[in-house]
């Protein structure tokens, strides 16, 4: 961002923008975070009905309610909906609201981009979301394997609208990821050294960095897959010799990232709902976080144990099988201080608290199935049968989803200011239980009694009626919990009980400020002691034995030019640890605020623009390359106005 | 990424003196063209061991011109890039990702058996 | 109290629900489990799987154990405050060294038999064993065994007792091939041959079913195949039968319909081709040709007999007689010569579709979709883009009249009538 | 932002470095993976394609057959040569790396814009403190290696090689155009700096810019000599 300094800016107009115009030039990470949630809890929906459908489908053997074309657009368009327009989002949302908050700062280190990166998402969510409306989504499958996914398998723009959107979306992820990485690294309150950050924003920072690594790979794999359907390379050619192994390593490459990338912040939500519900420290802080890092960095030497059966020979095998299966020892070691967090604590079960334990739970379940095929022998027994369904579900439904909704129902009094119901919450926690239980554990057998993924009909009397009837039923009682779920979070956002700044009691900076925060945060930076600052006021007994520095904290004075006296010079912009209650305005304290602005959205706009212009390439070229003119030129025009306008 | 320890800050934080003039100063001149120099000379052997088939033949080649090409790389990034100069926290955060890529980079090698053990 | 009962409540209510599906799992038949120790794959890959039951359940019940215990002994009490001892208020080192190491040894000890069984499963194949190249195409198998140049499509046989070594390739996209009570499936990747091989030693003199395990499209789903494990002696003669060139049996009665007696080994005596084109509809006279054999029908397991509806869209005429002569005339003339290929019919000699010679023989068609009968054959040629999801390249619509959805036309010139059909279907039956 | 001087005591930074200086050498990172993938696809399919051209061999059409000398008896029209021109590319690689020198010399010239130039100064030390000369230098040399790109790729294609053609014209177009795409937008990039310096002259509180700037025109460049060295040279 090459922008000149602030003297040879514009003089700024100040403009305060109200009712919808808020929400679409609004850079505060709170409302932007506040879209993140709203939006993906939509497409979660969204995916949902689409995987319903998909058991609608499977209830029966030789069922015919929807049609081969159909089916393989529903489970397509199901698992990339879920990934990516669901549960990446969904952590996004923690991310925007939480991360800054967490570390006590007043923002993100670029709230335009972060502006940017939720348009990108909601544009592209939308664009690989349409054609399903006219039946012509996107059909090869999640991992869209090559060479199934060119032209010469694939001549419709179902594929196209996949390569592009997933496209799109990664330019989302990547740029938040660049903001999130900087913001954690350099806007940290003084005293909030690294090992003192909450968990939550931890594993953050372990995602932000797989997305940074993994997604130029993908980006790669789809820039080929571009070009071969529209420019016609050879990438992927038979033809011309292509290797569809290429696209299988490219993929998974980014895919075991990935699946990290959608459980870890849940993991993160799970270490802050334990503890605050516990009444106790979290277990063993230093070797979780560890333990964290080492998951996220193994997490790209296992890749081709998604690819056991393409035939590597044995040494490769090998190999992958290991390092896939010494994944298991950082994970085990979070699920056990996790447990150990509770242990000898003074256990409050709200409803956040019964998800968070569910989901230690549920995800051994899905990780021991891991286990089990990360063995390739017996993997060839189980790859692409509903058994790894069954896996893939317990670790993304039992892991990120359970931890995702914990993290709604424990954060939602930050976000909007009021309680969730709890007793809704309650209901909804035990149907969603059962349901997901009753959905996915007969996949278990299903698969290894023969049964592959990805077929759109099944033969009656192969002994897989049963767990197929199950697993609808069970299904069915997911669309219950979670209309329940629905139901409770609009309601509670209506009408719910206010919420206090702390309701749960929690040690953890976020809870020292009002509910929901004012736009700047922190009235004055707090100055933190240690890694439960909180506790330290209200339970010190709680964080008697950990050390309480003052680290860091001349020098912020020193460096903000500012000189705290024991007490707290109350003027002054940082402060030692406090609570605040009252809230004023940004103007009275003298808070320099980020501008609202629109360009970010038009940035967006004129990227997805411009890309949609390659599906007309083929009929009309005029379309074509008018749409890719006008696109490329409002993105150009926007990010010149955005580069050259102060922030704030 | 990885600090360990619970009460003292091995984040750089401590290291930087002061937000106006965070970077510290960086060489000159007299410096700069002997990189530019040396840059060039290696250019020239590479180039020039490209043209000496015996060379080539030999199974020096590859790992040499490797080499070569690796002290390149180095010197810039060093130097034209200040790595050597500048924040420790930038060390990190270049070095990190770019083994990660290496490692990637050498394991499709060897799946795809351009290289074997 | 409400909430102190909840935890019980879960742990109930969750082993409820799997104790449910452990029950139905253990009862009931299962015709493509992956337990049956049939090859000695099999026995690899089943007692891998048993070692990591164990040690998965054994973790599972530690780890579950713990967290429901923890959950239930120190769910909040009134007046009870914190009460960790120290040790475990903030961290404890040795513990944390014990669930770091104890999950190293568990799978240090998986770990050894998975690394042996990597290496057992992928050593090259005895040199005994029998070749098959299986060929995968959107949407069916196409098998080979070079060793008696015998071509045939969805349905293999195997001698039981010996090795067989497949070589795996496609013509298109990426397919998986998997016979689940066989062994481990292998993918067919495009530009690519791999390889897999096993002993049906201890497999029963029965019909297993195969899939296609990797998304290729349209009708993945319907890219089945079936698998006759057979006694060697009955293998050598079923495949000398196969090695002839299509021999033209009367059907037992006139019309032509359904499947032979059981056990009757298809008769007919083998004759010269350019002769079968003028020889009359023979009356049935049992003659045994020697080395002949097809899978006895009365042996075919039910689950090995697709049950696949009929799409309400598509009907034939019932006992619509064909004539065989009139059949093989027509067939000769017809579009089919152009994909399909029948060993002594020098007109038919297409090669992108399933190879027919033997047809007549088979027990499915449509890649495991229906039974092979009159009936269902005469509603595939009709409109097979309506028996099945298929695209440009593969079996189009014939019926005159018919709606090919495909390519969305109704298909008139060139279509053929029922009548037509008949005859044809007459014809192609009678390759046994 | 953290780095305007202005608002510095509102917008404290832990690590008291700019944030768009750690951006961007996350970005760098990040593009290490992109330009891994590029290169890793390269290597796969080096010496895959089915037809040719190739990039160190000759080949002949009519037979498809290569070989590291001229073919005799292949039709003239049916011989292409070995695609890849080391000596103009070895020119193209100079010239970026000198754009590499005058990129640090402009920074190095903003830097020390505000130091008193020594009484006894001679042109070349008035030089070095000229932000313009050395941003212009870059701009230069950065277009100079873009218009050999734009030769090398016209060339090829008129001695046979096409992105369509086959895997070898593929991954290298693509891998070569990624980088080409890189080094334009640095070039524009460097370009808005010149533009800035003239409107108002660079000086030490923009060392940041040019800083940041700098880093990713050094990384472009840095990534050409492995690809000079794995692509065209290695055989
Ligand atoms: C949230 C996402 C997520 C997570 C966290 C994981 C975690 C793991 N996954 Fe999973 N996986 C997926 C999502 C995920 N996976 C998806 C989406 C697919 C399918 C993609 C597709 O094909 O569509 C997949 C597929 C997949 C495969 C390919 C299967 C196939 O296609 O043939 C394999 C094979 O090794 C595998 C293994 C593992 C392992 C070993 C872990 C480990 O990380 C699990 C570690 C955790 C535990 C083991 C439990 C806790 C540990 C203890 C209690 C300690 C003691 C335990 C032991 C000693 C065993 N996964
Ligand atoms: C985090 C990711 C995630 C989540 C949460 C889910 C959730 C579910 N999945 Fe998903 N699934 C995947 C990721 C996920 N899945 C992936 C990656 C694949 C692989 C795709 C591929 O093969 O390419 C897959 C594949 C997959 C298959 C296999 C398809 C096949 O191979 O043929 C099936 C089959 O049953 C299935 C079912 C379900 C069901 C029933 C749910 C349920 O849990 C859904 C629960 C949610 C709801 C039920 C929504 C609630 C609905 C309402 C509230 C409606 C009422 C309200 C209004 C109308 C306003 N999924
Ligand atoms: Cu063939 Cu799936
Ligand atoms: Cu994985």
């Amino acid at each position: 961002m090459a922008t000149a300094t602030a003297p040879t800016y514009a003089p700024p107009i100040e403009r305060k923008r109200y009712g919808l115009m808020d929400w679409l030039t609004t850079v505060d990470h709170k409302k932007i975070g506040q879209l993140y949630l709203n939006t993906a809890i939509f497409f979660f929906i969204f995916g949902g009905l689409e995987a319903v459908l998909i058991r609608y489908q499977l209830m029966t053997p030789n069922g015919t309610r929807v049609s081969a074309e159909v089916f393989n657009q529903l489970f397509t368009m199901h698992g990339t909906t879920m990934i990516f327009l669901a549960i990446m989002p969904l952590s996004a949302a923690f991310f925007n609201f939480l991360i800054p908050l967490q570390i006590g700062a007043r923002d993100v280190a670029f709230p335009r981009l972060n502006a940017f990166s939720y348009w990108v998402y909601l544009f592209g969510g939308i664009f690989i979301t349409l054609p399903i409306f006219w039946l012509g989504a996107p059909d090869g499958g999640w991992f869209a394997y090559a060479p199934l996914n060119t032209r010469q398998f694939s001549p419709a723009h179902n594929m196209d609208f996949w390569v592009l959107g997933i496209q799109i979306l990664g330019v989302s992820s990547l740029a938040a990821a660049f903001n999130f990485v900087t913001t954690i690294i350099n806007m940290r309150a003084p005293g909030m050294t690294l090992m003192r950050m909450p968990m939550f924003t931890w594993m953050s920072f372990v995602v932000q960095w797989l997305l940074i690594l993994a997604f130029p790979v993908i980006t790669i794999a789809l820039f080929f897959l571009q070009f071969d359907r529209f420019f016609g390379t050879t990438f992927y050619s038979l033809s011309a010799g292509g290797d569809p192994l290429l696209w299988q390593h490219l993929f998974w490459i980014f895919g075991h990232p990935e699946v990290y990338i959608l459980v870890l912040p849940a993991f993160g939500l799970v270490s802050e709902i334990l503890p605050s519900n516990s009444r106790k420290p979290l277990f063993g802080y230093p070797i979780v976080v560890y333990s964290g890092i080492m998951i996220g960095f193994l997490g790209f030497g296992v890749w081709a144990h998604h690819m056991f059966s393409v035939g590597l020979g044995p040494i490769p095998d090998t190999v992958f099988a290991l390092t896939t299966m010494v994944i298991a020892i950082p994970t085990g070691v979070k699920i056990l201080n996790w447990i150990f967090t509770m242990w000898g604590g003074s256990l409050r079960f709200t409803t956040a608290m019964k998800f968070a334990i569910a989901l230690i739970a549920m995800f051994t379940i899905g990780g021991i199935s891991g286990i089990t095929h990360a063995s390739p022998p017996s993997d060839l027994q189980q790859t692409d049968t509903y058994y790894i369904v069954a896996h893939f579900h317990y670790v993304l439904y039992g892991g990120s989803i359970l931890g995702i909704f914990g993290g709604i129902y424990h954060y939602f009094p930050k976000i909007y200011g009021r309680m969730m119901d709890e007793r809704l919450g309650n209901i909804h926690f035990w149907i969603n239980l059962i349901g997901m239980n009753l959905l996915f554990f007969p996949m278990h057998f299903a698969g290894m009694l023969g049964m592959p993924r990805r077929i759109y009909t099944y033969d009656s009397g192969q002994g897989w009626d049963l767990f197929n009837m199950m697993s609808s039923i069970g299904a069915y009682l997911l669309v219950v919990s979670t209309s329940i779920f629905l139901y409770n979070f609009l309601k509670s956002k209506r009408s719910g009980a206010i919420a206090p700044e702390n309701p749960w009691d929690a040690p953890t900076l976020e809870w020292s400020i009002p509910s929901p925060p004012p736009e700047y945060n922190f009235a004055q930076i707090p100055m933190v002691t240690s890694r439960y600052p909180l506790w330290d006021l209200n339970h010190p007994e709680r964080t008697a034995q950990i050390p309480h520095t003052a680290v860091g904290h001349d020098e912020a004075a020193h460096r903000t030019g500012e000189h705290i006296t024991a007490s707290g010079a109350h003027e002054s912009d940082i402060a030692p640890m406090h609570i605040e209650t009252e809230r004023k305005s940004a103007e009275e304290l003298g808070i320099p605020m980020p501008y609202p602005t629109i360009k970010p959205l038009w940035v967006a706009f004129g990227i997805v623009v411009m890309l949609s212009g390659l599906l007309f390439l083929a009929t009309n070229k005029v379309v074509a390359f008018s749409m890719i003119a006008v696109g490329a030129a409002t993105m150009i025009f926007f990010i010149y106005q955005w580069l050259t306008s102060p922030v704030e | 990424m990885a600090h360990d320890s619970n009460d003292k800050d091995t984040s750089p934080a401590l290291a930087a003196a002061d937000a106006h003039t965070d970077h510290v100063e960086h060489p000159e001149w007299p410096i700069y063209w002997k990189v530019g120099l040396f840059l060039t000379l290696i250019t020239v052997g590479e180039v020039w061991a490209y043209y000496v088939p015996s060379f080539v033949a030999s199974k020096l080649f590859v790992p040499i011109l490797l080499i070569m090409s690796g002290v390149k790389f180095a010197t810039v990034v060093l130097f034209y890039m200040h790595l050597r100069y500048d924040h420790k926290l930038f060390r990190a955060l270049f070095t990190g990702p770019l083994l990660i890529a290496m490692a990637t980079l050498m394991g499709l090698m060897f799946l795809f058996s351009k290289i074997s053990a | 109290m409400h909430l102190r009962t909840q935890p019980r409540q879960a742990a109930a209510l969750t082993v409820g629900v799997l104790a449910l599906v452990f029950l139905a799992a253990c009862s009931g038949q299962y015709p493509n489990s992956t337990f049956n120790p049939t090859t000695e794959f099999n026995r690899e890959s089943t007692s891998l799987w048993n070692t990591l039951l164990v040690w998965g359940t054994i973790v599972f019940v530690i780890v579950e154990a713990i967290l429901i215990y923890t959950i239930w002994r120190y769910r909040r009490r009134p007046g009870v405050g914190v009460e960790a001892s120290s040790a475990m208020m903030h961290g404890n080192t040795t513990l944390e060294i014990a669930w770091t190491v104890l999950p190293a040894l568990i799978l240090a000890i998986i770990s050894v038999p998975t690394v042996r069984a990597i290496f057992r499963t992928q050593a090259p194949a005895p040199a005994n064993a029998l070749k098959v190249d299986v060929i995968g195409h959107q949407w069916w198998w196409e098998f080979r065994y070079p060793e008696y140049n015998i071509t045939t499509a969805n349905e293999l046989y195997l001698p039981i007792g010996r090795p067989v070594a497949f070589t795996l390739r496609t013509v298109d996209v990426i397919h998986s091939f998997w016979i689940p009570q066989l062994g481990g499936k292998r993918d067919v990747v495009s530009n690519r041959t791999n390889y897999l091989w096993f002993t049906p030693d201890s497999a029963e003199y029965t019909v297993y079913n195969g899939s296609c395990n990797e998304y290729c499209g349209a009708s993945h789903a319907n890219m089945r195949f079936r698998v006759f494990t057979v006694p060697a002696e009955n293998f050598e003669q079923w495949a000398a039968h196969q090695r002839t060139p299509a021999m033209i049996q009367a059907p037992a009665a006139a019309p032509a319909a359904g499947t032979p007696a059981p056990n009757t080994p298809a008769t007919a005596t083998p004759q010269p081709n350019a002769a079968a084109a003028n020889q009359p509809p023979a009356a049935p006279a049992p003659t045994q040709a020697v080395g002949s054999y097809v899978f006895p029908r009365d042996r075919v397991p039910a689950y090995a007999i697709p049950a696949t509806p009929v799409p309400a869209d598509v009907s034939f005429p019932e006992n619509l007689v064909g004539d065989i002569e009139r059949g093989r005339a027509k067939y000769s003339s017809s579009a089919c010569i152009g994909c399909h290929k029948i060993e002594g019919n020098p007109m038919s000699v297409g090669v992108t579709g399933p190879n027919l010679t033997h047809v007549g023989s088979r027990l499915t068609i449509g890649a495991g979709l229906f039974p092979n009968d009159p009936r269902h054959m005469a509603l595939w040629i009709k409109n097979a883009r309506k028996m099945k999801p298929l695209q440009f390249s593969s079996m189009p619509t014939l019926g005159k009249g018919e709606y090919d959805p495909v390519m969305k036309t109704v298909i008139n010139v060139g279509g053929l009538t029922d009548q037509e059909i008949a005859d044809i279907v007459a014809y192609l039956q009678a390759l046994k | 932002m953290a780095n305007h001087v202005a608002h510095a005591s509102h917008h404290y930074t832990s690590t008291g470095l700019d944030s768009k200086k750690i951006a961007i050498w996350t970005f760098i990172g990040s593009e290490c993976m992109l330009f891994a993938s590029l290169i890793s696809t390269y290597l796969i399919y080096k010496g895959r394609s089915v037809i040719g051209p190739y990039p160190h061999e000759w080949w002949c059409a009519s037979t498809n057959t290569t070989s590291l000398t001229r073919i005799a008896n292949c039709p003239a029209d049916q011989l292409f040569k070995p695609i890849l021109n080391i000596p103009v590319t070895s020119v193209s690689t100079f010239v970026l790396l000198c754009s590499s020198l005058a990129m640090v010399l402009a920074l190095a010239a903003v830097e020390n814009r505000n130091r008193p130039m020594p009484p006894n100064a001679g042109a070349w030390q008035k030089a070095l403190r000229s932000s313009k000369l050395w941003l212009w230098m870059t701009c230069i040399m950065g277009a100079t290696f873009l218009g050999f790109q734009a030769y090398e790729f016209t060339s090829f294609v008129h001695e046979g090689l096409s992105i369509r053609k086959n895997l070898f014209g593929s991954s290298f177009f693509t891998l070569t155009g990624f980088h080409g795409t890189h080094v334009t937008v640095g070039v524009i990039w460097l370009g808005s700096l010149l533009a800035i310096d003239y409107k108002r002259g660079l000086g030490p509180k923009d060392a940041l810019q040019v800083d940041i700037a700098a880093l990713y025109w050094h990384f472009v460049d840095v990534v050409w000599i492995a690809i000079f060295t794995l692509i065209y040279l290695i055989k």
